[in-house]
């Protein structure tokens, strides 16, 4: 692999910044190019699937048509919730071609949806097998891990591929490799609440207090995660978890890309490890 | 020169109120070939089919058509008359005008207009027709039952008493299957062991039944009555002969740790046991895998201690032959594995079992001595969460098919702890109550208002172990229409049935059909539930579907019954519709033999004098064809055809659809 | 999230299979609708291999459409409207547009507000919009689909 | 050529009028003859034009018989058996149902396609469904007109 069409989408340049950062650094060591979309928009998230079905597959549909006519094959979309509507757009516009035909319309832009999208988890696996691997450094030894998938890394028909929906491992091996420990929980594939941390906080909080509990009995030191959202609930609201008491020792929430990141030995702030609200730099034994 | 007679019925009005059957039999005497026409009130009544018999004598017929009513209601019949007036039967044959003529249509003058035309093609067919004569097969009479559970068990006891010899093939080292590991059996709550183990040793001190335990089946060829069976007698390292069963050499074993499967993982055993104390054979085996002088050549213990000199470390396997008349399949079944399942913790919390680890606590002679213990830390559960169809009618689990048995035996589990544990708490997730059969219902009732089990109706979404211990049982109360969270000390899954996993591959040795889910296939779901297609291989207890014990051993008796009947005959007819081979167009290019649902046939060597091999052609076995004919149209050379329904027997039925009187006019050319 | 739910999924499900008027008046204004998360764990694990995740949107679509969402889910709503102004106005979604109209919108204005200067800190919070040059023609497509969903 | 185009057309117009089609059903002993004979143990009323041939099994059903049936003047063709999973033979129906999926493809190739070639599943249950089948087809062959249009005297009554 020497390059991979980028879609960061819209979290990455804010709220799930970390991401961005530490994909781009890790993807810089192992020598791939991120060809990023341009002009791309906003996949319409779940707002758009939530009170309009043409807007929910147009607005992925224009991202998907720009790629292809920049030339692009594979895409990459770190962000797991930009993934699930990209991946579902393109599964089913594959089994209804009349929809393709209807977008095409729609858009004023033709596709013949030959883009494949891939998400964090299976970009990470091939940078690992391509040769990261060996460049891992400075491996965490013994460090704990919790593996937290939550709901659009796990599930998804058709969009999630050649993993157990129920009991999913496609992260372990990457943090095996980046020296850390996998310890069993319960809670790997619970949803945290997602797009309703502004909406329905307190629910949000409850999700999330039950995660980061079951992660802290488990013995884990960190929960790892490959979602934006689930990054800034886990990661934003242990305060509010704090507050309703029922918190725990303060966990860090990192990307596994940032994991990966430490263990190549690249700068932790490069990857925006001191962005986090809870603190995370403690796990390379610094403060922010 | 064909001589044909042709009989046409009235069927009182039944025939006659649509076709004119005088014109019908006028038609038919002008065909060519027919030296007789008649027709007739009731062909099928006594004086009818005297006039068939008569007129077979009296003009000398060479073939007989009688049109009237279905074959499959009266050809038998016929044929019987014909062979009576000294004509080969097969050389009759029946035109259907009342189902396919008289019955479905109104207009007099088509209905009698098909008519001919059905009469004239079964004229023309039947000038085809060759004298033939029904296969006749002798009879071993010992049958093979393969599976030493209740079923097997029952079947084997039937015919035995019967008066016919059995083999009784068992995979394990003995036999009692599933039913020797539960505690009580529902509804009357008897001891499962007390009931089965007296069968077990009549089994065993039958003189017609012999026992193979330790046996598996490699091979089985031949047809029906006379079928040779290849079992492979697994090295047991004990000398049955000489072993009394004393116990020295297991008590001594010094590899005490491992499992027992018998008790479902729960409890252990040594690598020289026996199964189960009831175990029948009542001798002891060697375990290859984990015996220390058969894996490092050092211990020997055993062969120490015994005071018989039983234990014999180079016995090895044995494949010995059986000559068999029936086989039985009673192969019974196996328990879903529930791992398959992530949201139920995987298979990998201890404190979540199957049902036969709950029959294994609940039994006297079990690990805990029949005490409610859980698994992972031997404490007596307060609260047991009882989840049905786990794996059964879930469609995303590959199995669309509700398990039967669930229902009664989680009732039977909830009622048990209830008198075990005292104040404990059993609360049971439910898809339905399926409680159908004598007092079953009335059992489930019990269960909830004696014994007090909680019935949830809903699903189970998912199940952990949280940190302190408790198993959390997370689930849907669709009655309320409220998520419930049960926790739990033991969680008892009730994992579908499924077939056992090597029960196709003896499907297929024996050409027996088996359904999507690997259950064998009977001949017919509603007359004949206990034969398979093959004829000879008969179906006993859970491998033909799911079935608790009445319906298994009501199975296997009827199966015994149909046995006994195939045996009461020295030797077998057979309708002789079978294929047959030309072997001097025959080029041997196998697709009859890729072809044939029931391996009948097989590669012939034509060899000259010297026996120098010149050629090598197709032979159908005539024991084994089953006459379907599919070998004949997938024949390239045309050198297959069929006894009966021959190529040119339907050529000409086909060249009577144009009628004679109708030549074609020259086509004019371009 | 079913917790939160007033009508459990199963049982919009069978209110569905339903379909009258009093079921469908049910359905289309229950809480139900506006706190499904979309995580999917219900298509997951249906033993009849049924999607209520998709089954769900489409009611929500009509919910959003026929304005049957009940008054106590309005925060929902405003977050959706916000998130849609946002990313119709810019072509991508950016936080502090998302939140300021979400503010607006519920009336909800004091929660979180601690949170705001932290995210600024780390960068998780820009006041610049996140215009993308092809907004011109997302916006054409917000209209398009509008358009179609009057008809 | 152009005269012989009008003078076929012509013939086919004639031949439409007196038309009656002649279907041959080929059928399996197991299933789909039983199920005719349900038809009439139920007296459904069906087009008369159907002539069954009974066979063991589908599986016996050479192409070359269905060939032989055209070139005998029938106007359709009909296979059916028992269902799928059903078969008597255990397997004679999928061995059938595999040779008319290729089958039909070449005799469509060679023209014979659309209303001329019937495959179905009609078990020893299903005498209404037999007889649906019969009408339906029947019908669809009047509207086809006859096979062979080029010799019209084929089926004339």
């Amino acid at each position: 692999m020497k390059s991979i069409g980028y879609y960061p989408g819209c979290a990455l340049a804010c709220s799930g910044i970390e991401l961005d950062l530490s994909i781009r650094a890790l993807s810089r060591l192992a020598g791939v190019e991120l060809r990023e979309v341009e002009d791309w928009n906003c996949c319409g998230a779940s707002s758009a699937h939530s009170t309009g079905h043409e807007l929910a597959v147009a607005l992925p549909y224009r991202v998907l048509a720009l790629a292809e006519a920049q030339g692009q094959t594979e895409l990459l979309a770190p962000c797991a919730s930009c993934f699930s509507r990209l991946k579902g757009t393109l599964v089913r516009l594959r089994r209804n071609p009349e929809m393709l035909e209807k977008m095409a319309g729609l858009t004023g832009r033709p596709c013949r949806n030959s883009v494949s999208v891939v998400n964090v988890l299976e970009y990470l696996s091939r940078l690992l097998k391509d040769g990261l691997a060996d460049k891992l450094a400075a491996p965490l030894k013994g460090v704990k891990v919790a593996a937290y998938y939550g709901c659009l890394l796990s599930r998804g028909e058709g969009i999630i591929e050649g993993d157990d929906p129920e009991n999913p491992t496609g992260m372990e091996a990457a943090i095996r490799a980046a020296g850390c420990e996998v310890v069993p929980w319960n809670f790997a594939t619970e949803c945290c609440g997602g797009a309703f941390s502004l909406a329905k906080t307190e629910a949000v909080v409850d999700l999330s207090a039950a995660i980061l509990g079951d992660a802290e009995k488990a013995g884990a030191q960190m929960i790892v995660t490959g979602c934006p959202m689930c990054h800034s609930n886990l990661d934003m609201r242990q305060r509010a978890v704090n507050a309703v008491g029922r918190g725990t020792r303060p966990m860090p929430i990192l990307y596994l890309s940032e994991l990966l990141g430490l263990a190549a030995g690249i700068d932790p702030k490069t990857i925006g490890l001191d962005r986090h609200f809870t603190d995370a730099m403690c796990v390379v034994g610094r403060s922010v | 020169m064909a001589r044909v007679g042709v009989f046409i019925c009235h069927c009182g009005e039944n025939i006659a109120r649509t076709v004119d059957v005088a014109a019908a039999a006028a038609a038919a005497a002008k065909f060519p070939g027919v030296v007789y026409s008649v027709d007739y009130k009731y062909m099928c009544s006594d004086p009818g089919q005297q006039l068939v018999r008569k007129a077979i004598a009296d003009h000398k017929l060479t073939g007989v058509v009688v049109a009237a009513c279905s074959p499959r209601m009266h050809e038998t019949t016929f044929r019987r008359a014909a062979a009576a007036a000294g004509l080969n039967p097969y050389l009759l044959e029946m035109a259907n005008v009342r189902e396919h003529c008289a019955w479905v249509h109104s207009d007099r003058a088509a209905a009698t207009a098909k008519a001919i035309d059905l009469i004239r093609a079964m004229v023309e067919k039947v000038k085809r027709n060759r004298a033939l004569h029904p296969i006749s097969v002798p009879v071993e009479p010992t049958a093979v039952v393969i599976g030493g559970g209740i079923a097997g068990i029952q079947a084997a006891l039937d015919i035995a008493t019967g008066g016919k010899k059995v083999v009784l093939i068992e995979k394990s080292p003995s036999i009692g299957g599933h039913m020797a590991r539960l505690s009580e059996t529902f509804p009357t709550l008897d001891c499962s062991q007390c009931i089965l183990t007296p069968r077990m040793v009549e089994v065993a001190n039958h003189p017609n039944i012999t026992l193979m335990t330790y046996s598996e089946v490699e091979a089985v060829a031949g047809f029906v009555g006379n079928f040779e069976v290849t079992v492979r007698r697994k090295a047991r390292y004990v000398d049955l002969a000489k072993c009394t069963g004393c116990g020295e050499c297991w008590s001594k074993c010094p590899n005490k740790k491992i499992p027992s499967e018998f008790d479902a993982r729960l409890g252990n055993r040594t690598a020289i046991y026996r199964v189960s104390p009831q175990a029948v054979p009542n001798q002891p085996v060697i375990d290859a895998q984990r015996c220390l002088m058969l894996t490092k050549g050092r211990c020997g213990v055993c062969a120490k201690v015994c005071p018989r000199e039983a234990i014999n470390f180079k016995d090895a396997d044995e494949l010995v032959k059986v000559k068999a008349g029936a086989i039985v399949l009673a192969t019974g079944f196996e328990l879903w594995d529930h791992s398959a399942y992530g949201e139920y913790g995987a298979g990998r919390i201890a404190d979540v079992i199957d049902g036969f680890a709950f029959e294994r606590l609940a039994s006297a002679s079990g690990p805990t001595s029949g005490e409610i213990r859980r698994p992972s830390d031997g404490a007596t559960p307060k609260t047991v969460v009882f989840v049905q169809c786990c794996g059964s009618r879930d469609e995303k689990a590959g199995r669309k098919y509700c398990s039967k048995i669930c229902c009664m035996y989680t009732a039977k589990h909830a009622m048990l702890y209830a008198h075990k544990v005292h104040g404990g708490r059993a609360v049971v997730f439910y898809m339905d109550v399926r409680a159908a059969g004598k007092g079953y219902d009335e059992f489930v009732r019990r269960a909830v208002e004696k014994d007090g089990a909680e019935y949830i109706r809903g699903r189970v979404s998912k199940i952990y172990r949280r940190s302190d211990g408790k198993i959390i049982v997370r689930g849907a109360d669709t009655l309320a229409g409220t998520p419930v969270t049960i926790e739990a000390d033991l969680v008892v899954l009730a994992d579908a049935i499924v077939p056992r996993t090597d029960a196709q591959k003896l499907a297929r040795m024996l050409g027996v059909a088996y359904d999507a889910d690997g259950f064998f296939s009977e001949a017919h779901p509603k007359l004949r539930p206990v034969e398979t297609a093959v004829a000879g291989v008969y179906l006993a207890g859970v491998c033909q579907g799911p079935k608790d014990i009445p319906e298994s051993v009501a199975q296997a008796s009827a199966a015994a019954a149909k046995v006994l009947g195939l045996f009461a005959r020295p030797k077998l007819e057979r309708e002789p519709v079978i294929a047959r081979v030309n072997r001097t167009t025959c080029a041997h290019c196998r697709a009859c033999i890729n072809a044939c649902p029931y391996k009948a046939i097989e590669d012939f060597n034509i060899v000259d004098r010297s026996g120098k091999l010149l050629r090598v052609v197709a032979n159908v076995n005539e024991g084994l064809c089953q006459g379907c004919g599919t070998c004949v149209s997938v024949c390239r050379s045309k050198s297959m055809d069929l006894d009966g329904f021959t190529d040119e027997q339907v050529y000409l039925q086909i060249a009577t659809l144009e009628p004679e009187e109708s030549p074609l006019p020259a086509r004019s050319s371009p | 999230m079913a917790k939160y739910m007033d009508l459990m999924p199963h049982q919009i499900m069978r209110l569905v299979q339903i379909g009258d008027a009093p079921a469908e008046e049910k359905v289309l204004g229950c809480a139900a609708l506006w706190s499904c998360a979309g995580c999917l764990t219900c298509t997951q694990r249906c033993p009849k291999e049924l999607d209520p995740a998709a089954v769900m949107d489409v009611l929500r679509q009509m919910a959003y459409d026929r304005k049957k969402a009940p008054p106590n889910q309005k925060k929902v709503l405003a977050f959706h409207q916000a998130f849609l102004k946002t990313v119709e106005s810019a072509g991508r979604m950016s936080e502090f547009s998302l939140v300021r109209r979400y503010k607006m919108a519920s009336l909800d204005f004091m929660s979180d507000v601690a949170l705001v200067p932290a995210m600024f800190a780390r960068g998780k919070l820009k006041f610049s919009d996140h215009k993308t040059p092809g907004r011109k023609e997302v916006q054409r497509i917000f209209a398009a689909c509008r358009k179609k969903g009057d008809r | 050529m152009e005269k012989i185009e009008v003078q076929t057309e012509v013939k086919t117009e004639n031949t439409r009028e007196a038309f009656d089609p002649r279907l041959v059903a080929f059928v399996c002993n197991w299933c789909t003859y039983a199920g005719a004979d349900l038809a009439g143990t139920s007296r459904l009323q069906y087009a008369p034009n159907v002539r069954i041939i009974k066979l063991p099994c589908t599986g016996r059903i050479d192409p070359l018989l269905v060939l032989k049936a055209f070139e005998g003047g029938a106007d359709a063709v009909l296979i059916s058996g028992c269902h799928p999973g059903d078969c008597h033979y255990t397997s004679g129906n999928y061995h059938a149902r595999r040779r008319w999926s290729v089958f039909g493809k070449l005799l469509a190739f060679a023209g014979i396609g659309g209303h001329r070639l019937y495959f179905s599943w009609v078990s020893a249950a299903e005498g209404q469904k037999f007889a649906d089948l019969i009408n339906s087809i029947t019908k669809e062959v009047l509207a086809a007109g006859p096979f062979d249009p080029i010799n019209p005297a084929r089926r004339r009554i």
